[in-house]
């Protein structure tokens, strides 16, 4: 018996549905939007026009498709971008992060760790801002007081590198420091007893145990990434990553079922670069 | 020609002194094992040995040479850990290819002789199974094959049957030390479980709050604690508290609070008459009688006492006396042997042969 | 090379664009969707780099180049600006000279005024019929300056006269804010852009709304009951520049795209997808045909007669309307 | 000695990155735009320092009724999340089989892996006046006309705690699955009800979690952008839509950034009251795992 | 008068049956123990008596009534948990409240109880502290009085000493016994440990694999052990096994696989000529003598062997003998009684009373 269950039939009726309902209210909007990412329809609203992947493949004019919608496409490709770029450094700091917090002792310790879970609880409109506000400064000072035009510092590709680098750093840190806490340091020590330089020891050991959270880290790090909104709207320059693209197509000049072909394309991706994470932090760690 | 000596060695941490002033030798091909309580600075030592710490003071010499310039990877003492630290993302034949491997040997050397360690620890053809797929006593016998392949000139082992449940450490005992012979490695053994010490060491050190109190065979340590700690770390025992009130020659006369006597043997040349004193008995060491029966008998100690409960267990029974003073002490008692049961409320009488009692200063 | 552009929605359909990229086979064109104040923003942001060639409405101009400094003069000399309308350039130029140097040349132009579903809402004609109770919770507007002038001009006011005079022109925004406020509850919901917008209408959801003219024509191809109607005191009159960002990379590119849009079949190719009308000589002619017929239903002589053009904007002003607009949008109806 | 330098030098290779990051991203920027906001635009390119932008902020009741309802608001959707995410979090740590456990967090997870922007499209197509709940309605014949759904209050609500609840429950699974049944089983065995075990166990068990998942999903709830405004549409009124206005349709980055630094202060400071309430500290539940 | 009575209980997990018809009575105030390998339904059982599982067939009496219809929290059982389950959101004295609070007791009364009930487990005054300060064995104590403010009918108590260390084990386990009789109460112990079972317990059932293989006081378990499982499970033994060879009265000849006889008690009836069996005979009941002196001493098995180690281990010593067939016999030896000391490699004789060897069917 699981003493945590309800015991008694009804109860146990209710809280079914309720966990149904719930469900059903998760995956609702998602259906939904993916549903009228197949209507033969420029709108995506009711009625059902019928079946068409015009919306995915379709390259004549009043339905091009995603694959066919070259502002689409380029939005993702930035998004790839910067995703890899973005969490490729996030995973490098944050493994830093982690060995400092995890092995070092130093002064201050406290209060640089609460620093570094501080971006998390940050907005990321504020994080977008301050970056913004920061970075101009630096230029604007550059190109008054030198006559230096840091070009980089301006809205563009790099600031939202940084501006998402910023919090993600954060995350990777919590995701490899977690596991690291759980690395046994005898590891490493019997490593060195048995004749393993430290570079070794890094390399066969401490690393390759690290592997699954340096993985799902850049994952999550990537779908976090592709799909931030409130931290890049202020740092885009010209070079803007698909869900900018999106939004501005969405408010800028309205909605048309690609937008649903795209979110099906998303869901599918995340939902399956998510499922392989899982998948593999469970096959390493399922010792 | 001493496989590992230890000179005076002191490890501070901070105004934390973990280890003090620590002396000893191993010779070639020996079992040695160093035997304290939890916190007592074990762990410490052998980090040092292996070279994970630099001690305060002193110095470390395998076969001979000084140690300490050298770093924990270059050093030929090989370390079993506590919970082994098997590597969970390799197999076990990696595992024990590991150290050959940073020796840089070859592929066929390194294939032949992780073959041969698997064979003589009785585990032939483990190589591609997973650490997880081993029990608990075959990981042990892992852990000890992949330093053995790199044939250290001292094996440390840090309470390697801490993990294991309570009949796989007997059993894991007597492996041990029949792979010790197998191997006829020098093992530095650390443990806080006296009979571990006992049963497989040919030396013991019992280390005490950093201290090494005294360094012997088993049945020296047994017979012949030289301090109270000694006394009362190794084996079981009854303390009794007195008064020295005679002495002469190796024998002393001790007044307990309840008022009577105990006689017991006495090595510290430090005690005079009137010194606070705590006297150790075995379990064993006491005969127990009837108190009508008490003429016929003549222990050289006699205690009045009543039994407070009888502790059966197979050959370990005790009865449990409760003396005048209402302290509780516990006596082997075989049944079957001698005299019949006892029952619980008897009034008996317990004695010993005096030079079963040891008698040390008492502390504060 | 790349052309960064940042336009308006629509103004760089994926034919012209195709047609340009073959011209030009070593020109890639990046299209980044804008509105005016975000036009202004990013170039604030930037100082004037990231972008190859803006397209800010010709009032916008002037003020943020003067605070900002976004925008580089335009060598006149590589446009050729013989066939854009001489009334269009001109007002373009004259509003857009600073120091001797233009910074602007037209390039589409329109009205801003309503739109109705004549089946639906048959007697629209003034910014307030927005607010009638009538068509409660199927109006819609877009929450910026154009519809805070609107409102003053059906309120019997000149709010461009009162330009020189910001106490005045508070009163105005004041009175025009509370009215505006009022009216929140009746209409569906601001509309942000111009398929957004022709979405609600086309799906029924909007019966009438503040619009661009051009999507209203645009709409009058799909459904010939959405009209555009020039409110009666007057359609605003807008008119979309070419400006070259101060660090733009690619003038030359920027050049080459301002004469090829203005090619007469690449006017036709831009209205279709504007629904606006080419700052070039003759453009009504070089609407496609349905787009003509929405022309002609929407605007008879007295209309056009009775636009108003969007004046300059001195400082001070744009304070003013933002504080209104978002007090509007922040008050609960 | 040797090994002590090199600890030192590891130790200074490992801060470098962690340094740049925190103070070159996190605390300069955010003293920038403190130091911003005190900048008093006088005219244009005119400049001086003073505190004008907060008094506007005070005198401009548009502008703190926004904060206070995107305050109360995020609470709101934060009990609300709790509310809802506790249930489910319960049945995923407790309850659920093993295997079940894994397939039901993934499945919860999922919406967490599509963007905002689509979550919220999601709810468009849904909640439209021609979307397809409207739809389903009419034809079931519950309502005549269409109905717009969108555009409220509820709506806003409704979409926010869709956006938030995963990081309610993610903590609350990782707490619960912490706690021992056989805390439960003690609790029912020393005589304690149904709700007396819940009330003096397993909330008071779960509370790092409870005060994680309420910190992680006020602070989105409060910066967050496209959910309320896309789906309040005309009513959205977010503090956050402030901040993007002044710096999109204003140019005015000295009030934007005033705005921005009154929300931090702002949400900082119910973090902090929340904290205090409950005794947890910031590093012990957030950064739990 | 029985506090609680089993009653043909049996638990099915769907085909897997954890606990089969086990039958057994507890009665008033004494100290009943479960002893059984891991896994063998001892947990279950115990949750079955404390309402959190539903038997699949059979009754649970407490004081005379069935409680089968009662809710967990409506039995007056008390359970002290493995891990304790000390809650740890809550002071000493609120883990202790808690019941009292569930009962509605007012503000005084529980204040005087929680009070009362620390004093008694020698714990006064700990009410403020936090749960982690404890050490284990207080924390042990503070689960105990838990329960016991609640004045159960029965005690019951799933390995409570398992997570302990050595030394505190020994020592918990006297407390414990002691407790009970202060509370006298009932208590059903859970255990795998069988020194803590026999030390303890009025009572003992011996379970494997769900049923009960015996109960009864531990002497008897220890020296009449009903079942092949029994003897091996309870106390050390060395088990021999063989072919019976001939059967008279209670006695029977068995011939080993290397030839040699021994004799063993029968108590089986079921045994034939010809039966294989093993023979189980305990440390301390065999005679170990010098081949060359054999003929004086005359146990009625005699096996041949060399003394391949000696384990020394104070009162607890062994010598472990090698037979022909190579097989260890693990031998009591207690230094410095009766014989010398022995070397290793000495030839020696073993032997024991004939009715020191139990005899049962062997399996498979
Ligand atoms: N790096 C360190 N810094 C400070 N104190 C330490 C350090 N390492 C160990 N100590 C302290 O030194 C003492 C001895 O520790 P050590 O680990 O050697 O004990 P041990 O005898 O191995 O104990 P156990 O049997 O529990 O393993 C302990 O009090 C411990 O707290
Ligand atoms: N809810 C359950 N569903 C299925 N099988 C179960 C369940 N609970 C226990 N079992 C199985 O029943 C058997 C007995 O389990 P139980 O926990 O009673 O053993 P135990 O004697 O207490 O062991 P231990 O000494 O290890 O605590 C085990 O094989 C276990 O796997
Ligand atoms: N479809 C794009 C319409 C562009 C309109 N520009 C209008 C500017 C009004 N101020
Ligand atoms: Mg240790
Ligand atoms: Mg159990």
């Amino acid at each position: 018996m699981n003493v945590a269950a309800p015991q008694s039939t009804v109860l146990r009726m209710t809280y079914n549905t309720y966990l149904l309902l719930f469900f059903v209210y998760l995956a609702a909007p998602l259906v939904a939007a993916g549903v009228f990412a197949f209507n033969d329809s420029t709108f995506s609203a009711l009625p059902w026009k019928g079946f068409t992947l015009d919306w995915f493949f379709g390259s004549t004019d009043p339905k091009v498709g995603m694959f066919n919608d070259r502002r689409l496409l380029r939005g993702m490709t930035n998004s790839l971008y910067i995703g890899i770029i973005v969490s490729a450094m996030a995973v490098i700091v944050g493994t830093c992060n982690a060995f400092l917090f995890e092995r070092k002792q130093f002064p201050f310790k406290n209060v640089l760790y609460i620093l570094m879970i501080i971006p998390l609880v940050i907005p990321g409109v504020i994080l977008g801002i301050s970056i913004l506000v920061f970075a101009s400064m630096i230029a604007n000072g550059a190109e008054t007081s030198l006559n230096l035009d840091l070009a980089f510092l301006r809205p563009g590709m790099f600031l939202v590198i940084l501006g998402q680098f910023s919090f993600l750093t954060t995350i990777t840190s919590l995701v490899i420091a977690a596991r690291l806490r759980k690395f046994d340091i005898s590891l490493e020590e019997a490593a060195l007893n048995l004749g393993a330089s430290r570079g070794r020891v890094l390399a066969t050991v401490t690393l390759p145990f690290l592997a699954p959270a340096l993985f799902s880290a850049f994952v999550v790090g990537f779908l976090i990434s592709f799909e931030n909104f409130n931290t890049t709207l202020m740092l885009v320059g010209s070079d803007a990553p698909l869900t900018i693209t999106m939004y501005d197509r969405m408010v800028k000049v309205g909605s048309t079922p690609v937008l649903n072909a795209v979110s099906v394309f998303l869901m599918v991706g995340s939902g399956l670069l998510a499922v392989l994470s899982v998948l593999a932090q469970r096959n390493r760690t399922g010792e | 020609m001493f496989d590992l000596e230890s000179d005076k060695i002191t490890k501070r941490f901070g105004t934390f002194t973990a280890v003090k002033d620590v002396s000893f030798e191993v010779p070639s091909g020996s079992f040695f094992s160093i035997l304290g309580p939890s916190g007592c600075g074990k762990t410490t030592l052998m980090r040092i040995i292996a070279g994970f710490e630099t001690p305060s003071e002193g110095d470390i010499r395998i076969k001979g040479k000084s140690v300490l310039g050298s770093a924990p990877n270059k050093r030929n003492v090989k370390m079993v850990f506590q919970h082994l630290a098997l590597f969970p993302m390799m197999n076990i034949g990696e595992n024990i290819a590991y150290g050959l491997k940073c020796r840089g040997e070859n592929r066929t050397d390194i294939k032949r002789k992780v073959t041969a360690v698997l064979d003589r620890i009785g585990l032939p053809g483990v190589e591609e199974k997973h650490v997880s797929q081993l029990s608990g006593g075959q990981k042990q016998r892992v852990a000890i094959a992949r330093c053995m392949v790199l044939e250290p000139d001292v094996l440390l082992l840090d309470e390697p049957l801490g993990a294991l449940d309570l009949k796989l450490r007997e059993h894991m005992k007597i492996e041990l030390k029949q792979l010790q012979h197998q191997f006829d490695t020098t093992f530095l053994y650390i443990t806080h479980d006296q009979s571990e010490a006992l049963v497989m060491s040919d030396n013991v050190a019992v280390m005490n709050a950093g201290r090494f109190e005294q360094i012997g065979p088993p049945e020296e340590l047994y017979n012949a604690p030289k301090s109270a700690f000694v006394a009362g770390f190794v084996g079981d025992s009854n303390r009794f508290s007195g008064k020295v009130s005679a002495i002469s020659g190796g024998e002393a006369r001790i007044t307990l609070a309840n008022g009577q006597e105990v006689l017991a043997g006495i090595d510290d040349k430090a005690l005079f008459l009137g010194a606070k004193v705590d006297v150790f008995v075995r379990p064993e060491a006491i005969f127990i009688t009837r108190r009508e029966k008490a003429a016929a008998d003549s222990p050289q100690t006699l205690l009045k006492g009543v039994v407070d409960s009888l502790l059966f267990n197979g050959a370990n029974s005790r009865v449990l006396v409760r003396l005048e003073d209402s302290s509780l002490v516990e006596v082997d008692h075989r049944i079957g042997q001698g005299e019949d049961r006892f029952n619980k409320g008897e009034a008996v009488l317990l004695g010993w042969e005096m030079h079963a009692g040891q008698c040390f200063a008492a502390k504060g | 090379e790349t052309l960064r552009l940042l336009t308006w929605g629509g103004y760089a359909p994926d034919e012209v664009v195709r047609l340009f990229e073959e011209k030009y086979p070593d020109i890639d064109v990046e299209v980044t969707f804008s509105n005016n104040e975000e036009m202004i923003a990013k170039l604030r942001a930037t100082r004037g780099a990231g972008f190859d060639l803006a397209q800010p409405s010709h009032d916008r101009i002037y003020a943020a180049q003067l605070e900002y400094g976004i925008y580089k003069p335009l060598d006149l000399s590589q446009i050729d600006t013989s066939v854009m309308q001489d009334g269009l350039l001109k007002s373009v130029k004259d509003n857009t000279t600073i120091d001797g140097e233009v910074y602007a040349v037209p390039h589409q132009w329109g009205t801003s005024g309503l739109m109705a579903d004549i089946t639906k809402a048959p007697d629209i004609n003034s910014w307030d019929d927005l607010c009638d109770p009538e068509y409660k919770g199927r109006t819609s507007m877009r929450l910026r300056r154009t519809i805070l002038l609107g409102m003053a001009f059906s309120m019997g006011k000149d709010p461009f006269a009162a330009y020189g005079d910001l106490a005045e022109y508070q009163k105005i925004m004041d009175e025009v804010t509370e009215k505006l406020i009022a009216c929140k509850g009746n209409i569906k919901t601001y509309w942000s852009g111009g398929d957004d917008l022709s979405n609600l209408m086309l799906s029924g959801e909007v019966v009438a709304s503040e619009t661009w003219d051009s999507t209203a024509y645009k709409l009058y191809g799909e459904d010939a009951n959405i009209v555009f109607v020039p409110p009666e005191t007057g359609a605003l009159a807008w008119i979309d520049t070419f400006a070259i960002p101060a660090k733009g990379e690619a003038d030359d590119a920027a050049y080459k795209w301002i004469n090829f849009v203005l090619q007469p079949e690449i006017v036709t190719m831009m209205s279709a997808s504007t629904g606006a009308l080419a700052s070039v000589k003759g453009s009504i002619d070089l609407l496609p045909d349905d787009k003509k017929a929405a022309v002609k239903a929407a605007f008879d002589d007295a209309a056009i007669e009775n636009l108003k053009f969007f004046v300059n904007i001195p400082a001070g002003i744009e304070d003013i309307e933002g504080k209104s607009l978002e007090r509007i949008k922040a008050a609960s109806q | 000695m040797l090994r002590n330098d090199a600890t030192k030098l590891s130790l200074i290779l490992l801060m470098t990155p962690f340094i740049l990051w925190i103070v070159l991203l996190i605390i300069l920027p955010q003293l920038g735009i403190g130091y911003l906001s005190l900048r008093e635009k006088l005219g244009p390119n005119d400049y001086k320092f003073g505190f004008a932008n907060y008094v506007d902020f005070l005198q401009e009741p548009i502008y703190w009724n926004t904060l206070l309802r995107t305050a109360w608001m995020s609470i709101l959707v934060t009990i609300l999340s709790l509310f809802v995410g506790f249930p489910i979090a319960y049945y995923i740590a407790k309850i659920a089989r093993r295997r079940s456990r894994a397939a039901l967090f993934l499945l919860c997870l999922i919406p967490l892996w599509v963007s905002d922007l689509v979550r919220a499209f999601g709810w468009i197509v849904l909640l439209r006046e021609t979307g397809i709940i409207s739809g389903a309605l009419q034809s079931v014949g519950l309502i005549e006309g269409p109905v717009e759904l969108l555009y409220n209050d509820v709506t806003v609500v409704i979409g926010l705690i869709y956006t938030v609840v995963l990081f309610m429950i993610v903590p609350l699974v990782s707490t619960l699955d912490g706690m021992d049944n056989s805390l439960l089983e003690a609790g029912y065995n020393l005589g304690g009800s149904r709700f007396t075990v819940f009330r003096m166990i397993v909330v008071p068990y779960a509370m790092p979690g409870i005060v994680a998942g309420c910190i992680i999903t006020f602070m989105l709830t409060a910066g967050s952008y496209l959910t309320p405004i896309l789906l309040g549409g005309k009513n959205s009124m977010w503090f956050t839509e402030q901040i993007y206005d002044q710096f999109i349709t204003r140019y005015n980055w000295e009030a934007g950034s005033t705005f921005g630094v009154l929300l931090l202060v702002f949400t900082s400071f119910v973090v902090w009251l929340g904290l205090r309430l409950t005794g947890q500290n910031l590093a012990s539940t957030v950064a739990k795992d």
